[in-house]
């Protein structure tokens, strides 16, 4: 065999493979639409759930989602950021940053559900916010904060040093050559980061079971300390513990459908937002 | 003043920083106190057992060894499937694919890291497991090898993004000297760029493993969950965190078997928490070059 | 919690929590009663019965919804806290063994299927089928149905190492549909909502005695030997909208829902 | 008679460490005020370590330790109580790969004088004029204040990173073969730079280009592994060295 | 009487194109065998993109297109049915910054006739040793031969990176400021080098320095905006040039 021919057989080979992965995913994807766009409507957008799922819609659970979803952005992001920030801008060798990366090690490699376990025994019963909103988005934040911190670290080290030398040699101090020359240019990359991570916390089940899911709640929560209905757990239970298979199949798709989409709505605003700033920055 | 204000900046980064320690050491502590009253009774050797039988009316056992095995097949398995996919799918949208194909390629690769893994373990138990059971001529499609397949569904997005970056980020320059030297592309990928990019590889595949470990909901619906000592690919197995998700909500509070569960969580976040320290290490040494 | 908070306000709060096989039951009475009082409002939580028990334990949740009975552990925990949990059976479920369509089998003995679960038997030659290896399926262990099969079916001995522990019973049902060789057990309302997905098994309660398909008359009136009660607990009697909730599940409106949801009343 | 010059930096015993490794051994030297200092030698003897300790821009680089003193005008700069802020404004830095913000040009001048707490915008118009006059690119670019720096030639990047150095009135600039990236006729026009500026400021400039350093310099620093060999003025350097090892390096014997 | 050199290379008309920008135009020019040929120019004229025509180096780079032809001893090089990875094997080139593999020497220098399918172990190592003599690199590296190639000084790397393009045994080296980024010794090393091997080999070197270029050179080419000014024998351009842009660039009037 010549070598061209055999580089055309291994490259064939090789998209073969790639084009498989992406079939598969096509394919779950596809499923999930052709079987979930039929119950989509109006009314199961915006409706309470009658007979245990069975019938109406999941407002609540979307709501819910939101809710949860939002909470830990607004406890992870900040938090996420400034640990960030202070590992690549000012951290020395230390042994207290020694420490801190090897905790985001630790942390990064926390299976959920231990997340899960950890949130019921401090937030649950410990402080005693009980199974509530607050519980469920803290936990879901510290499972989320690796993976910010180390994104947005990556977009902190990816804005060329020579800016940050040319300020400080101006005078600037720290602070000054941070705020004005290296978060502005990583801000799209720390929030893309950020983001995927997001994304991660609204598909998760195993930490919100325990901290804060219920399956049936027909009302809005009123405070951070309510509990609330959420898309995941509800697609669990519906997979998992209804009798009436053949009617809750439906809309099963249909919340799963909904899952899927807000969570690749996340991801993409994403990765639209990366790629439009990583044309618009140039070094 | 800018001393001052940077001085306050700076404490409250600082304070930041430090939380995840502060974190993680709650998380052993939590997970720690309702573990350790197990050691005392029934004894922390029983952890050793050979069976998990956690609810019994003759003597409850709660051997951790067929839940590591467990977990540990399923990960083998798993990576042994994902490394192919995973590495020459970024081989393949680094370095082989057309520009369009790769706009279209990568983004797509990435949505599915986001398919939340209740609906990944949905697939799995209505599509998958029946497919695996006709294929095989098996009796029951609820297998380790039903759910590395689907975990490797899960990871080989991580992998193929993480190597993708790792190929990326070889210098363009290795590619042009290869190529001067009248290397076809498919020399200049295998014996240039594949090497150089291996520990950033080998860091993928490393991070793909500790999300196949940690994941929980895909494995509780189609590995069959029989709590025994099997290398059996074909075999049903239970892995350490089906059992934290699936018997938590049951068992007594406070009661052998809740801290046993919860020493179950320990030795998981023990196995997770030494692979990504290997994949840290790998990367590490990656960034030196 | 909601619980003894918002008393200023007119609407009252309930909670349940516990057993993820109750759920769906109820958040149907939930559903029906709040349609009836718009002045409470009621959400239900899975999780678990040992979740339930120890938030009723912890004081928060009202009802603690259970598909087995409290545990001595919990029971010294609850006296501990000064808790006293009220046990109330709401319903029953019964229990159908089932098999693939295509599996010859049409019944068998409590003893046989015992052995069959403990290992025993691994063929279904041994029960007089096709020399065909029995695939075991059963609920997780956690489950209150696991227990409660050990103790009725298999003489409280321990499950085979070879059994297949399922999340759900509709997992247990897909799988049943799809191996043609596997048993395994489910509530009586999947049962019959599996339509011919799966043969429900005839039961006879000892190898003299006819076997009795499982039904909710059969149920009922106790012929059909694998069934258990559903519990509500509660600390002390309940009280308040609590009762009242309470006393609707029990009357004949609340009981209809039972049975609609694929339970069986208590009588 | 020669006037004798104003002593601007005197260094003392100075030796540099980036970890375990010295990088610069037992350096003393006195560094005239208002005059082009240039640094020579091979590459890696300690040029911009050297260079960099008088903005103390080394501290920046983790596991780096010096021992020795280093004054300007009379005053350690790495005193425990000196403001390395402040030390920087005085000591200007121009780097080897021109860095200018990715921002307007207007706002690359304006950014020093901005941090320092000057607000006045006819001011700062002032000085952004004032600035890129002083570094010879006010013609080029009058009439595109408000583009973006990166669409500069190489070239006219180097001067605003100049202009912006000279915004903030240092009495020190330090220049990093500020023309090694550029093509000669944009050399020409930094060295004539360097000509003028040489006469408000003190400037020390590292170079590898020995033609450079003879035409711009009055006086020359011959480095090799770390330490100062010779000292003197660039005339003298270049035409008649003291030290063999000086000799050898400028008639390109080594590198 | 002055023996006229065969040609190697025959440029015709030949125009390139990034996308829809033109880089070059309308070049026409014929390059000597065995000699050395520099391109000058200020930069972004061009040199690099017309030296990466002869092994189709450009090939590689997105929405590139040219027209016109070039040949080697008379085959088009740009014909559909030429083997670009044959021509490269031919027409070895030597990178401004040396960009050795991250592997040992040997393995370096070994690649070459490796991927072309020379298994034989002692053809190899002569091989190795050859090549490393030709680029004046064997003494220094001997005997470690199997460290890495990264732990080598800037000046060994790049004649490392020239010895692995001679064991590939080109006719023709293209050479894209290989001394841009050493000292004055590796410089004059590389130079020596030069000398050597063009009686050998056919070499177009790329460069900004003149001196370098009226020292290594037997034909100097002048590049302006993507056009060939001026071709002939270095010394005449050096010291008589035909064009008024060739003089003004040489005696650095622009850059
Ligand atoms: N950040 C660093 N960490 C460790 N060693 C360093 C670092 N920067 C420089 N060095 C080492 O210190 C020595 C002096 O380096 P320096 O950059 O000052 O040399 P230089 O004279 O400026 O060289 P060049 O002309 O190549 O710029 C060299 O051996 C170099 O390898
Ligand atoms: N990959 C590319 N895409 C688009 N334009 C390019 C690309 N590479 C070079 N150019 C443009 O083509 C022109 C010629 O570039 P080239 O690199 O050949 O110049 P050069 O003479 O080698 O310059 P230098 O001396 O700076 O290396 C320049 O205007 C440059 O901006
Ligand atoms: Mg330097
Ligand atoms: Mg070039």
């Amino acid at each position: 065999m010549t070598a061209m021919a055999k580089e055309k057989l291994i490259f064939n080979l090789v998209r073969g493979v790639t084009y498989f992965v992406v079939i598969v995913v096509g394919y779950l994807l596809f499923d999930i639409f052709i079987k979930g766009i039929p119950t989509i409507s109006w009314s199961f957008l915006t409706e309470l759930p009658r007979r245990s799922g069975a019938e109406g819609g999941i407002y609540p659970a979307i709501v819910g989602t939101i809710y949860l979803v939002s909470g830990a952005i607004i406890f992870a992001l900040p938090l996420g950021m400034a640990s960030a920030i202070y590992l690549s801008e000012y951290a020395s060798q230390g042994r207290l940053n020694r420490t801190i990366r090897l905790a985001i090690i630790t942390l990064a490699g926390v299976p959920s559900i231990v997340f899960g376990l950890f949130g019921l025994g401090l937030f649950v019963l410990f402080f005693g916010f009980g199974a509530s909103i607050l519980a469920g988005s803290l936990t879901l934040a510290f499972m989320i904060l690796p993976t910010i911190i180390v994104s947005s670290e990556e977009a902190l080290q990816a804005v060329p040093m020579g800016l940050r030398e040319a300020s400080l040699a101006l005078g600037a101090t720290k602070w000054q050559t941070v705020y004005t020359n290296v978060l502005p240019y990583a801000l799209p990359g720390m929030f893309t980061g950020s983001i995927l991570g997001i994304g991660r916390a609204a598909g998760e089940t195993a930490p919100i079971l325990l901290t804060v899911a219920a399956f049936f709640l027909p009302r809005l929560p009123k405070s951070i300390f309510d509990q609330v209905m959420a898309l995941p757990y509800h697609l669990y239970v519906l997979a998992t513990q209804h009798p009436d298979t053949e009617k809750v199949l439906p809309m099963q798709y249909g919340t799963a459908l909904v899952l899927i989409v807000i969570v690749v709505f996340f991801n993409l605003t994403a990765i639209i937002l990366r790629n439009h700033y990583r044309k618009k920055i140039q070094w | 003043m800018n001393t001052w204000r940077d001085k306050v900046i700076y404490t409250i980064l600082v304070g930041s920083a430090s939380t995840s320690i502060f974190i993680v050491l709650l998380i052993f502590f939590f997970l720690g106190k309702e573990a350790l009253p197990f050691i005392n009774d029934p004894g922390f050797s029983g952890l050793f057992n050979l069976r998990w039988i956690p609810v019994s009316f003759n003597k409850e056992i709660f051997g951790l060894i067929p839940l590591i095995t467990g977990s540990v097949l399923v990960t083998l398995l798993a990576t042994i499937l994902m490394i192919p996919f995973g590495v020459l799918g970024a081989i393949y949208i680094a370095e082989i694919a057309t520009g369009r194909e790769r706009s279209f390629l990568k983004p797509f690769i990435e949505i599915l890291a986001g398919i939340p893994s209740v609906v990944i373990g949905f697939f799995g138990l209505v599509v998958l497991s029946p497919i695996i059971k006709d294929i095989f001529g098996l009796s029951t499609g609820l297998t380790a090898i039903t759910g590395a397949i689907l975990l490797a569904l899960m990871a080989v997005p991580t992998v193929i993004t993480v190597s993708e970056d790792a190929i990326q980020s070889v210098p363009g320059a290795y590619r042009e000297a290869s190529l001067a030297l009248g290397a076809n592309r498919l020399q200049t990928i295998f014996r240039i760029i594949v090497p150089a990019a291996l520990p950033g590889i080998i860091a993928a595949i490393m991070l793909g493993m500790g999300r196949v470990i940690g994941e929980t909901m895909a494995v509780l619906m189609v590995t069959g969950n029989a709590a025994k000592i099997t290398f059996n690919p074909f075999d049903s197995v239970r892995t350490m965190t089906a059992t934290i998700a699936a018997e938590m909500g049951e068992v007594a509070f406070g009661s052998h078997h809740y801290q046993a569960l919860f020493w179950v969580g320990i030795f998981l976040l023990i196995m997770t928490f030494f692979i990504n320290l290997i994949a840290q290490q790998v990367l590490k040494k990656y960034q030196m070059r | 919690s909601r619980t003894g908070k918002d008393q200023k306000s007119s609407v009252k709060y309930i909670t349940i929590k516990g057993s993820d096989t109750m759920v769906h039951l109820a958040s149907n009475w939930a559903e029906v009663y709040m349609d009836k009082h718009k002045d409470v409002d009621i959400s239900v939580t899975g999780g678990g019965s040992g979740t339930g028990i120890a938030a009723l334990l912890n004081g928060t949740t009202d009802i603690c919804i259970a598909s087995r009975k409290i545990k001595a552990k919990e029971e010294s925990l609850a006296t501990e806290k000064g808790i006293t949990p009220n046990e109330i059976a709401t319903s029953r479920d019964g229990i159908a063994v089932v098999v693939n369509p295509e599996n010859l089998i049409n019944e068998l003995s409590i003893e046989q299927i015992g052995k069959i679960y403990i290992g025993a038997y691994t063929s279904w030659q041994d029960v007089g089928g096709p020399d065909e290896p029995i695939v075991i399926l059963s609920r997780e262990s956690s489950s209150g149905t696991y227990v409660f099969f050990q103790k009725r079916v298999m003489s409280k001995k321990d499950y085979s190492q070879e059994a297949m522990l399922m999340p759900s019973t509709s997992a247990i049902i897909q799988s049943i549909s799809q191996d043609t060789w596997a048993i395994g057990y489910v509530g009586l309302g999947y049962g019959v909502q599996a339509g011919d997905k799966v043969k429900m098994l005839g039961v006879k309660n000892d190898v003299e005695s006819p076997a009795i398909s499982p039904s909710v008359a059969s149920v009922q009136d106790a012929s059909y030997g694998i069934a258990r009660p559903l519990y509500f607990y509660t600390n002390g009697i309940p009280d308040g909208a609590t009762k009242d909730f309470v006393n609707f599940v029990l009357s004949d409106e609340g009981q209809a829902i039972v049975l609609e949801a694929g339970y069986v009343p208590i009588n | 008679m020669v006037k004798v010059p104003k002593i601007k930096l005197l260094i003392e015993n100075v030796n540099f460490f980036y970890n375990d490794k010295q990088a610069l051994f037992d350096i003393n030297m006195s560094i005239p005020d208002r005059q082009v200092t240039a640094l020579i030698g091979p590459s890696g003897c300690g040029k911009s370590t050297f260079l960099r300790m008088f903005n103390r821009m080394n501290d920046i680089i983790l596991g780096t330790r010096h021992t020795g003193k280093i004054t300007m005008d009379g005053l350690d700069i790495y005193d425990s109580k000196t403001d390395v802020v402040k030390l920087r404004r005085d000591v200007g830095m121009v780097f080897q790969k021109s860095n200018p913000f990715p921002k307007s040009i207007y706002d690359n001048i304006t950014y020093g004088p901005e941090i320092h707490g000057q607000k006045n915008k006819s001011y700062l118009e002032d000085i952004v004029e004032h600035s890129l006059k002083g570094a010879a690119l006010w013609d080029e670019v009058e009439d595109r204040l408000h583009d973006n720096a990166m669409g500069l030639s190489g070239g006219q990047q180097q001067r605003l990173c100049i202009a912006r150095a000279l915004a903030v009135e240092p009495k020190v600039i330090l220049m990093d073969e500020p023309a090694s990236a550029l093509d000669p006729k944009s050399t020409a026009r930094i060295e004539e730079l360097i000509g003028e500026l040489r006469k408000k400021y003190t400037i020390i400039i590292v170079t590898h280009n020995m033609q450079q350093a003879s035409r711009v310099s009055d006086h020359t620093a011959f480095f090799y592994e770390g330490a100062l060999i010779e000292f003197g003025k660039t005339h003298q350097i270049f035409t008649n060295p003291e030290k063999q090892k000086t000799e050898d390096y400028i008639t390109g014997r080594f590198g």
